[in-house]
């Protein structure tokens, strides 16, 4: 595995596994009670409140690199912690799943940021959130979280198998 | 902003019609030759009516759902976009009615909470979220005669919790021998009613806890019980003590069908009391319980049974 | 205000001395030829030591007592008054010891409540009120290179609910991977104390549900198991899925006094296990537990008795 620690490995699998268990149960929780099942009808809504989607490219296949893959995965999940962050008040029914899911995904960015200062490769100052999108209503802060969870669930389905190839022992 | 709903009011009556329009913005109608819009209400497609343009250049799609069947709707509006349907917005509709009356509100005087505790009848579901409030006026007020004409200006609110159809007023908001006005209030996003208001005086619906009672064994110094005679021993509930009580007695063989057969009343001062008319070798069960009197109170449960 | 009794202070060690006094106002020393006062420990009269006259025309009287031997001491002051004592004023006395340091320190993540739960010893009686505080830094600060130096400035107090020896600390105020320091404060009237520091990663500690264990019938597309085989399947409790975990399986026969036979380990991808080397018509009792695994993490208890 390199120099990464074959632990940090195993508790990043576990970690990812459970944000995208809390990923889904916010999904699900749409899709039930607000009848919002299908982010791709939400496309046109994710443009114009302007949701990014951090870049993955150092852990494809194509071009996978260790420090960058770690670089990028935990500026990404730093990200996703402000858009779920912005999305509160999104209802009563979600803030629960809603809140679990941003706690796990800061721990997870914690988790790599540790490993990054381990490995002398953190950058001097910690990043800062940038500007997030303004939800101006209930809807748009579920139709928000329907698109920021999938894009997650994407986000973190790219960055599982990067780092499963890391763990190989 | 693509496209925004605009709702009259987010609640209707059950069964009403219901009229709302989706504005579309200017930056969003150059999509597409023809703007094209499509409404769902739940999952369902529902024809738009007529469209209009805005002197702001917007759009504005109206629908109108003839008839609400639902408490609880969630009406989309949806732009044709190339091949897929961009949903823009999503409104939710509660459709109920206004609340019923709560009815049979009736209250105890509990001495152990110390508290009076009343509770009501909702009436029939309003499909609505609806908050019920017990209210009562807060102070008894010198020449206010102690009957329950109520000045609304201060009036003590008790919320029960969440779905719960009875509350508790505290001992420190209560005048326990003087008349009290009491009713339920019942608000929803339709409207708010009152129950009738109940006039009560709170000592006089007290309700004891059952008293202890016991068999006292046959001793040397007493005489010895009749045959077929039963020499029974109780003592009120203790923090009644203080009040004057009248208590009744029911015995009944334990097996076979037979019903109780009532003794009493039983003044509180005497305590003892022997009961005769037993039948031989029969295990019997024997409950008591007790009321406030001469002044009026609620009659407390039936005892734990005594079997002997 | 006739007389008040002043203490250094109002608790002291268990064993030693007190000295109080007690001061009589002018107003009242002339209600006797001589002011004689009598001091009062509890019941016992207590010979009062030296008495003077203040500036202000007050009088003081002094006590000491030698030794207090008791947690708790009414010390009253009395006046001679004709034939009678008059009682002018009475002062509580705790006595007891700075409290022990709290020992024992341990902590488990409980998946279900979502919390990392302590319990500690509060060690030997101080017979004095003393307050137990959980305490951990609030957050995790980059740069604090993931060991359990603590910033004194940002602590988080975890108060447990009255006399109880064990506190939760909610999720929103952990790093569920990072390292935290944690220990507990005893204080009291006498003295503060700290239990050594823990040093632990809330994962690390995470105690499981048992799984759910039950026996596959036979099926006609799977090969029968073998004589003296029974086919188990289990399944992880749900809410830990997402780690990777391994089990441990024992049973016993049920009769007789036969001690469990223990098979392990079990890991969690594979669910289903051939149990063989059952004695033929006997009933056994099966039960699994897990653990967190190849990561540190606590045995689950073990999973209620599965007979057969």
């Amino acid at each position: 595995t390199g120099p990464l620690p074959q632990s940090f490995l195993l508790k990043c699998l576990e970690q990812m596994r459970k944000v995208q268990a809390d990923g889904t149960a916010l999904q699900e929780t749409l899709c039930a009670t607000h009848q919002l099942c299908h982010p791709e009808e939400l496309v046109l809504l994710g443009h114009a409140l302007g949701i990014p989607q951090p870049p993955l490219s150092s852990c494809s296949s194509q071009a996978l690199q260790l420090m960058g893959c770690l670089r990028q995965l935990h500026s990404g999940l730093f990200l996703y912690q402000g858009l779920l962050q912005a999305l509160a008040g999104i209802s009563p029914e979600l803030a629960p799943t809603l809140d679990t899911l941003q706690l796990d995904t800061t721990d997870f960015a914690i988790n790599i940021w540790q490993q990054m200062e381990d490995l002398g490769m953190a950058p001097a100052v910690p990043p800062t959130q940038g500007t997030m999108p303004a939800f101006t209503s209930a809807f748009q802060r579920r139709a928000g979280g329907v698109l920021v969870a999938s894009n997650l669930q994407s986000f973190l389905e790219l960055a599982y198998r990067a780092l499963r190839h890391f763990a190989k022992p | 902003e693509c496209g925004r709903i605009n709702l009259p009011t987010p609640t209707v009556h059950l069964g009403d019609p219901l009229t709302a329009s989706c504005i579309i913005s200017p930056n969003c109608s150059h999509l597409g030759p023809e703007t094209q819009i499509v409404w769902k209400v739940g999952r369902e497609s529902q024809p738009g009516k007529r469209q209009q343009r805005l002197e702001d250049g917007s759009q504005e799609f109206t629908v109108t759902i003839p008839r609400l069947s639902s408490p609880r709707v969630l009406l989309s509006c949806y732009l044709r976009w190339g091949h897929s349907l961009q949903m823009l917005d999503q409104a939710e509709v509660q459709a109920g009615y206004p609340p019923a009356a709560p009815h049979n509100l009736s209250c105890l005087m509990n001495l152990t909470t110390n508290s009076l505790i009343c509770q009501w009848e909702p009436g029939p579901n309003s499909h609505l979220p609806t908050n019920f409030t017990l209210k009562t006026p807060f102070f008894w007020v010198p020449g206010s005669r102690g009957n329950c004409q109520t000045q609304e200006d201060s009036i003590l609110d008790c919320v029960p919790s969440d779905g719960q159809n009875h509350c508790s007023i505290p001992r420190r908001h209560l005048q326990l021998y003087q008349n009290m006005g009491i009713w339920v209030q019942a608000e929803n996003a339709l409207g708010t009613t009152k129950s009738p208001q109940l006039c009560l005086v709170p000592m006089d619906v007290v309700k004891l806890e059952p008293p202890t009672l016991w068999a006292l064994p046959p001793s040397p110094e007493a005489a010895p019980p009749q045959p077929g005679c039963l020499l029974l021993r109780w003592e009120p509930w203790k923090p009644s003590l203080y009040i004057e009580q009248k208590c009744e007695l029911r015995h009944q063989p334990r097996l076979g069908e037979a019903s109780w057969d009532l003794v009493g009343p039983l003044l509180s001062q005497t305590l003892q009391y022997e009961l005769c008319g037993l039948l031989p070798s029969t295990a019997y069960a024997l409950q008591m319980r007790c009321t406030r009197w001469p002044l009026p109170g609620q009659w407390s449960d039936w005892s734990p049974s005594l079997t002997l």
